[in-house]
């Protein structure tokens, strides 16, 4: 196996190549084979991989190539780091990839640039894999801006219009700020550890310094920076949700399974480095579970199946970052893996939702598709199930290891957690509710082409839902089995573990912990139910979700009542405000301003340029003047 | 006898930058693109006096070589630049630097 | 070369001084004569150019033919290329034949170029 | 050697007889040029020649395969554009006798060669610029370059004068020994000969302030000279600057780091700022360019091991890439008649091979990773942090992020702007073959730095 | 005598070159840049530069200079009456010129300390000194030189040529 790790990222390229080169002449099928093919492949030697290094005494090697650079001090290799993060990180976007690319085979068969599509998403599956692979930051920064790169050409990939430019630009400033961070983070690194960017030596050195060292700090910071970018935290969060303009598909790879959970993996990579910095561990934590709150509250009202489902995704990585600022490590990985399984199966349940309703996209068009669409209705109960940490679903396990991390580390992080949860339940049962129960609100002919979407889009759901409904049986909390995850990794976070240790919960607190856990889940179900089924609401038209009060003066129920004083009233309110306040006016405007400042600054200077050689020479002797004043006096 | 005997190279340094700053000040003064490069020749030939002034200084010939050198080099610039002169007073009937600024901005 | 060794100052060349002068001095002498000795009859008439009875237009320096200016071009710079050679004359015996070497090749680019000036007919006369 | 190198494309220049042979001789020539650079590959340290006229040391036989090499591509290039022109041989002619001069700039080991160098590169390009003999523009591109061409190599004379007054000699070896002796006790006019120097050669590499010639320049010549401009003449000024003050005046860099600091900063945030806001690709290829000789100041200023090995990079992957979008730029601007950022559009869907040639160069021009650019401006920035110019090198990454947004334009409008017309476009075998080996290379840069690294260090 | 020669030649090449800046005529300002080169050429003898005095003379006075004239000639400027910068623009130039006198004078210092050397070698200025210095250790320059006459010939005419066409 360990000859053939070169071939993991070698063969998506090849695909590209192929398909990027000749798309043109090749069949559609052709080409969507080979593009299949390739992922499948690297799947399957990753797969050997995982075995492989399982039964390895040391739980980790590395492949050298060649040497990449050797500029003096600086030298870096390019060599592959082979371990149990990286080796999950290969199965989760080579297995979910090569389940997206059958996906796509159907989900963009009537599409023109069918090819194009096929070799921009073997491109991003290679630049991801070189990105999970490389054994030091340069690599992981080349894989970092090319995945950066391929999102880019995939969002715009139907974008034919000119307000594509303005999305773009945001996704693409923000990206910069991070990549900045992430860069300056790096040559920092680069200076630090005299002249080593490779995680071995780097590491090494780390896990014989003293904690709360000011560089170290300095060093975590910017490459949360970095990973706030990519990973579309606070403030950088906005160019999510604007990225769902690109095909569903994207949204599933990039958007949910993988790209957006680069930032998780290069935290986790150096923990021994954020184990060693307290504040930074605080700062990560912050703005996890503010993320958290903050992206459910908004995705309380959004109408867009995507857009809620962008929502969630950005609270979900909350999550994460929240799990790793806790220093629950194997748990933010493990909310990694099993977020990967049913987001994927959400957002290719929207596409195929979409699919149906042939390109529309608002829930309160939809309605009743249980019965048009059974497998995608199944399939997407699982989903919502999971995310909602229903008992036993694959997400239920991974939350709560976070969530019983946080408790131990600060019970007000725990609560506003749980927050979290109540709200992801609810806005996920209400997209679920709207979009499958109560009877169909599109229009006639919407209505006449309904139809379950071809097999090579609904077997990758099916898979996917399998893998969402026991895909937490890897992870279970000591108190009920074994958690093989940590078993599995515990080599590479074991250093940081030693660094900041802390006794496990005593065992009622866990179970409590779980128990509430459950019912709270239950209980929003049962009100989201109430709400959406028995009472029939929909989500309100533009315009009118500023006074809920007035539709609520209709109803007596008690328990309605009570859900509008608790939960409607304060987050419609809070919701709206982040969206209109935050959002909208924060960060986009911070960002456009940005864009607005250089714009101007470039106006007026180019008013230099007055094209009057009289004036350029009077500025050349003026600065020769001035230089010679300078210097000399 | 040489005069650098009897006079202080500064005087020499002094004449030849006063000598430049003319040039420059007449290069940015004039709009008559012919002045102004004559102007130019005015610096250079500052040049020329300093580089004979530090060259006698130092009774090294260098010196007085790199002036033969930059003269040929004024006469190349000077057969090129006038050549570009004429070529653009044939086509804008004009040498004024100024009224010369299509490209901006 | 015995005269460099003895020449040490500025008076030796007072007869290149005195060269310049007498240039100068003939060229403005015979002006100013020409000028006294001619007569001098100033009517308004004779002020007038005799244009048939037509008023002069425009200025009266007409612009020179163009042709000539390329020439005049090449000529500053094939002066510049000979004076180099003065320098090479007077060391002719001391240079030897690496001189003499050098000095070809220089004159090899020299002859390309005029060569190549003739070729394009920059010299044409029309 | 060099100088056979130079005999070569000189004697070449000269068969006007017969035009046929012609262009596959210069071909051959410049190549074999880059050859005879690279046999003389370290015969150890430096080979004098001519009483020091010209060290031929590794620094100038690297940068001499560079420049042969960057005009061997340019005059693939360059084959159609002056095909139609009426003396085709001239232009040849005068582009060989610019290479020469560079070829001398890289490798001068006296300040004459420095200013006859100098001089050899620009009064050809004087003439290139205004080659289009009727278009206005381009008058007033030769024009303007001339005008403060000469202007700026005053100010570089005065400079020579007074550092040959200060130090007795004009023998690069000579005043480096000098001064590293007087160290403490040159005289003041030294110090203002050396910025004044600094001065002259700044604007050769078009710096802040002293680049406004360059975009109007750029702009107005045929784009083909344009291209000249922006690769050999930018890389020969950048070589025999960092010669010039590597070799002489590290012991005054005192004086002048400060200086060439502020140079660069401004050069860095002007270039890339006043790019964002143009129209017309290639004046916004002209500012870029002014950009990139910001980043290779910071090298300058470094001045520390890597930095020759950061200017060779950096010229040799920005030369390229240069190369690749004047070509394309050249393509375009033929078949839609204008150079309009919006000329562009639809790019991709037309000849999607041109576009992604392009976009390669463009990220590799932008300095994203997996191309040669990214490496550059890392190797550069590096050795900037390795001599302590933190503040410096986040303007710069800073500038170039600036810098990437505006690269971004012509990549969206080629793969997400529709055409106006669909009249197809297509591309002579020459440029397809031109266009691959300059994307290869690109790409094998990015790949493996060392071929290019291993060299020094 | 050779110190009031030295103030005579500075004074008349100051006030001259003034001269070509601020006159109106360019036929004027040749003339005046004329006279600026004959007493630089006398400067030149002053420091025992004859050789390079003639050489000056002949280059500059008797060939670029003939040439500006004549381009002043064949464009016909001299009636044509040069458009004025702004005042404001002109007055900034004359300061700073004044300016950048003063900071170069400023800059320059140094100089004022540097005596003649004991043994001063007064033939280097003589023909067949600079033809050894020129001929030995100039002789690359001096080979590389004849390629930039080769580029400005080529130049020339290839702008020049058209003009008799046009």
């Amino acid at each position: 196996m360990k000859d053939l790790v070169g071939l993991i990222p070698l063969l998506p390229l090849l695909g590209w190549f192929i398909t990027g080169l000749f798309g043109k002449k090749l069949s559609r099928t052709a080409a969507g084979l080979i593009a299949c093919s390739t992922v499948l492949g690297s799947f399957a030697i990753s797969l050997g991989l995982f075995f492989e290094v399982e039964h390895l005494e040391t739980h980790r090697f590395t492949v050298d190539f060649f040497s990449w650079i050797s500029a003096g001090t600086l030298q870096v290799p390019f060599s592959f780091l082979i371990d149990p993060l990286s080796c999950l990180f290969l199965l989760i976007i080579t297995g979910i990839g090569f389940l997206i690319h059958v996906y796509s085979f159907g989900y963009m068969h009537d599409d023109d640039g069918f090819a194009r599509f096929f070799s921009y998403l073997n491109l991003f599956v290679f630049f991801m894999l070189l990105l999970v692979l490389g054994s030091n930051y340069l690599i992981m920064f080349v894989g970092w801006e090319g995945v950066g790169l391929c999102s880019y050409l995939l969002i715009g990939f139907w974008f034919k219009n000119t307000a594509y430019n303005k999305a773009a630009n945001k996704a693409f400033i923000m990206n910069r700020i991070g990549d900045l961070g992430f860069l300056l983070g790096i040559i920092l690194i680069f200076l630090t550890f005299d002249g080593n960017i490779g995680y071995a030596e780097v590491f090494d050195k780390a896990k014989y310094m003293s904690s709360g060292d000011g560089t170290i700090t300095a060093i975590t910071l910017l490459l949360f920076i970095g990973a706030m970018g990519k990973s579309a935290q606070i403030p950088l969060y906005t160019w999510l949700p604007d990225a769902m303009a690109g095909p569903t598909p994207v949204s599933a790879l990039i958007h949910a399974a993988t790209m957006v959970t680069a930032g998780i993996y290069m935290v986790a990579r150096s923990n021994i480095l954020y184990a060693l910095s307290p504040v930074a561990m605080e700062v990560v934590a912050i703005t996890g579970i503010v993320t958290a709150l903050f992206a459910a509250s908004i995705g309380l009202l959004q109408n867009d199946i995507k857009k809620v489902l962008a929502y969630s995704t950005v609270s979900q990585l909350g999550y994460m970052f929240l799990g790793l600022g806790v220093g629950a490590f194997t748990g933010a990985v493990f909310h990694v893996m099993t977020h990967a399984f049913f987001k994927a199966l959400l957002f290719l349940g929207a596409g195929s939702v979409i699919h149906a309703m042939s390109g529309e996209q608002d829930i309160r068009k939809m309605g009743g598709l249980k019965k048009a669409l059974p497998i995608t209705y199944m399939t997407f109960l699982i989903g919502t199930l999971a995310i909602a940490g229903f008992p036993l679903f694959s997400g239920f396990f991974s939350k709560d290891e976070i969530l019983a991390h946080a408790f131990d580390h600060n019970k007000v992080l725990w609560f506003l957690g749980m927050l979290g949860a109540v709200m992801t339940t609810f806005y996920m049962f209400r997209l679920f509710f709207v979009t499958f129960w109560g009877k169909f609100n599109g229009t006639k002919e919407q209505q006449y082409h309904l139809h379950e979407s071809p097999k090579s889009m609904t077997i990758p759901l099916m898979v996917l839902a399998v893998l969402s409904l026991v895909g937490g049986f890897v992870g279970l909390p000591e108190i009920i089995g074994t958690h093989r995850l940590e078993e599995f990794l515990a080599p590479v976070f074991a250093d940081s573990k030693m660094k900041l240790f802390h006794a496990p919960l005593s065992h009622d607190t866990e179970w409590t912990l779980l128990i509430t856990a459950s019912i709270v889940c239950v209980v929003v179900i049962a009100f989201a139910y109430q709400y959406f089924v028995v009472k029939g609401r929909r989500p309100a038209e533009e315009g009118e979700e500023i006074s809920p009060l007035a539709k609520t003066v209709s109803n007596k129920y008690y328990i309605d009542e009570l859900y509008e004083a608790l939960f409607t009233k304060p987050l419609n309110w809070l919701s709206d405000k982040f969206y209109k306040i935050f959002e909208l006016q924060v960060v986009d405007g911070i960002v456009n301003e940005t864009g607005k400042l250089v714009n101007t600054l470039s106006g007026v200077l180019r008013l230099l340029q007055t094209g009057r050689i009289g004036f350029y020479l009077f500025a050349m002797v003026l600065s020769i003047i001035l230089i010679l004043f300078v210097t000399t006096f | 006898m040489s005069s650098i005997q009897v006079i202080p190279v500064h005087m020499y340094v002094l004449l030849s930058a006063v000598l430049f700053s003319i040039g420059v000040m007449g290069v940015i003064f004039r709009r008559n693109a012919i002045i102004v490069f004559m102007c130019v020749e005015l610096m250079l030939n500052a040049v020329n006096l300093l580089l004979v002034a530090f060259s006698s200084y130092l009774s090294d010939g260098a010196g007085q070589v790199f002036v033969f050198f930059i003269m040929a080099v004024a006469a190349a610039e000077v057969a090129v630049g006038l050549a570009i002169l004429s070529m653009v007073y044939r086509n804008t009937k004009s040498v004024d630097i100024d009224t010369l600024s299509k490209l901006k901005e | 070369m015995q005269a460099g060794a003895a020449a040490g100052s500025a008076i030796d060349y007072i007869p290149i001084a005195l060269m310049f002068i007498v240039a100068v001095g003939f060229v403005a002498g015979t002006m100013y004569v020409t000028h006294i000795l001619g007569p001098k009859r100033q009517t308004r008439i004779k002020q007038e150019s005799f244009e048939c009875g037509i008023e002069v237009q425009g200025n009266a320096r007409t612009p020179f033919s163009v042709k000539y200016f390329l020439i005049a071009i090449l000529f500053v710079l094939f002066d510049v290329e000979v004076i180099f050679m003065y320098p090479w004359a007077v060391n002719f015996k001391q240079l030897g034949v690496v001189g003499f070497v050098e000095m070809m090749t220089f004159l090899a680019f020299f002859l390309v170029g005029f060569y190549y000036i003739i070729k394009k007919g920059a010299l044409k006369w029309e | 050697m060099v100088i056979a190198g130079l005999g070569v494309i000189a004697m070449l220049s000269e068969i006007f007889s017969f035009k046929k042979l012609l262009y596959p001789l210069v071909l051959l020539g410049l190549l074999a040029a880059a050859v005879l650079a690279g046999l003389d590959w370290n015969h150890d340290t430096r080979i004098p020649l001519f009483g020091n006229m010209i060290m031929f040391d590794n620094f100038s036989a690297a940068f001499t395969i560079v420049l042969s090499f960057t005009g061997f591509l340019w005059f693939i290039m360059a084959r159609d554009s002056f095909n139609e022109e009426s003396s085709l041989t001239d232009h040849y002619a005068l582009a060989l006798f610019s290479l020469a001069g560079a070829v001398v700039m890289v490798s001068f080991g006296n300040m004459t060669m420095l200013f006859l160098g100098i001089e050899i590169l620009s009064i050809p390009l004087y003439v290139l610029a205004g080659s289009r003999k009727t278009d206005v523009h381009s008058n007033e591109a030769a024009f303007k370059y001339f005008l403060m061409g000469a202007f700026a190599s005053g100010f570089l004379l005065f400079g020579i004068a007074l550092v040959y007054g200060a130090t007795g000699s004009f023998d690069i070896p000579k005043i480096s020994l000098y001064v590293a002796e007087h160290a403490t006790n040159l005289p003041g006019f030294f110090y203002a000969g050396v910025l004044m120097m600094l001065a002259g050669m700044a604007f050769k590499v078009s710096a802040v302030p002293f680049h406004f010639w360059a975009p109007d320049v750029y702009q107005g010549s045929p784009t083909t000279i344009t291209a000249f401009m922006a690769t050999i003449v930018k890389t020969a000024a950048f070589a025999a600057l960092f010669r010039l003050f590597s070799n002489c005046f590290i012991p005054a860099a005192t004086t002048w780091s400060g200086v060439v600091w502020t140079l660069a900063a401004l050069t860095l945030l002007t270039g890339n700022i006043t790019a964002v806001y143009q129209q017309s690709a290639k004046r916004m290829l002209a500012y870029s360019s002014i950009a990139h000789a910001g980043y290779m100041m910071l090298a300058i200023l470094a001045m520390n091991k890597f930095s020759a090995t950061a200017v060779l990079y950096y010229t040799a992957s920005y030369s390229v890439s240069t190369i690749v979008s004047f070509t394309v730029l050249q393509l375009v601007a033929a078949h839609k008649g204008s150079d309009l950022l919006e000329s562009f559009n639809g790019l991709a869907k037309k000849n999607s091979f041109v576009a992604v040639v392009m976009t390669i160069a463009i990220l590799s021009l932008a300095g994203i990773p997996v191309t040669a650019g990214f490496f550059a401006k890392y190797y550069i920035f590096t050795s900037a942090i390795d001599s302590g110019f933190t503040a410096l090198v986040i303007i710069a990454v800073i500038a170039s992020l600036i810098g990437v947004y505006y690269y971004f334009m012509i990549i969206i409008n080629m793969f997400f702007k529709e055409s106006t017309d669909d009249s197809p476009f297509v591309i002579g075998a020459a440029h397809r073959f031109l266009l691959i080996v300059c994307t290869l290379l690109i790409l094998a840069l990015g790949l493996f730095p060392d071929i290019i690294l291993r060299f020094w260090i | 005598m050779t110190v009031y020669l030295f103030y005579l030649l500075s004074f008349i090449a100051i006030l001259s070159a003034l001269m070509v800046v601020f006159s109106r005529n360019p036929v004027y300002s040749v003339l005046y840049l004329i006279v600026t080169f004959f007493a630089i050429a006398g400067h030149y003898v002053l420091l025992n530069a004859q050789f390079l005095a003639a050489v000056h003379v002949i280059v500059y006075a008797g060939a670029i200079m003939v040439l500006f004239l004549y381009v002043i000639m064949m464009l016909n400027l001299n009636t044509y009456n040069e458009m004025q910068k702004a005042n404001w623009l002109r007055f900034g130039a004359v300061v700073s010129g004044c300016l950048l006198m003063v900071v170069l004078v400023g800059s320059l210092k140094g100089a004022e300390t540097m005596q003649p050397g004991a043994v001063h070698d007064a033939n280097i200025g003589l023909v067949s000194n600079l033809g050894n210095v020129l001929f030995k250790e100039f002789l690359l320059p001096f080979e590389v030189s004849s390629l930039l006459f080769l580029a400005a010939m080529t130049g020339a005419v290839m702008l020049g040529k058209k003009s008799i066409r046009s």
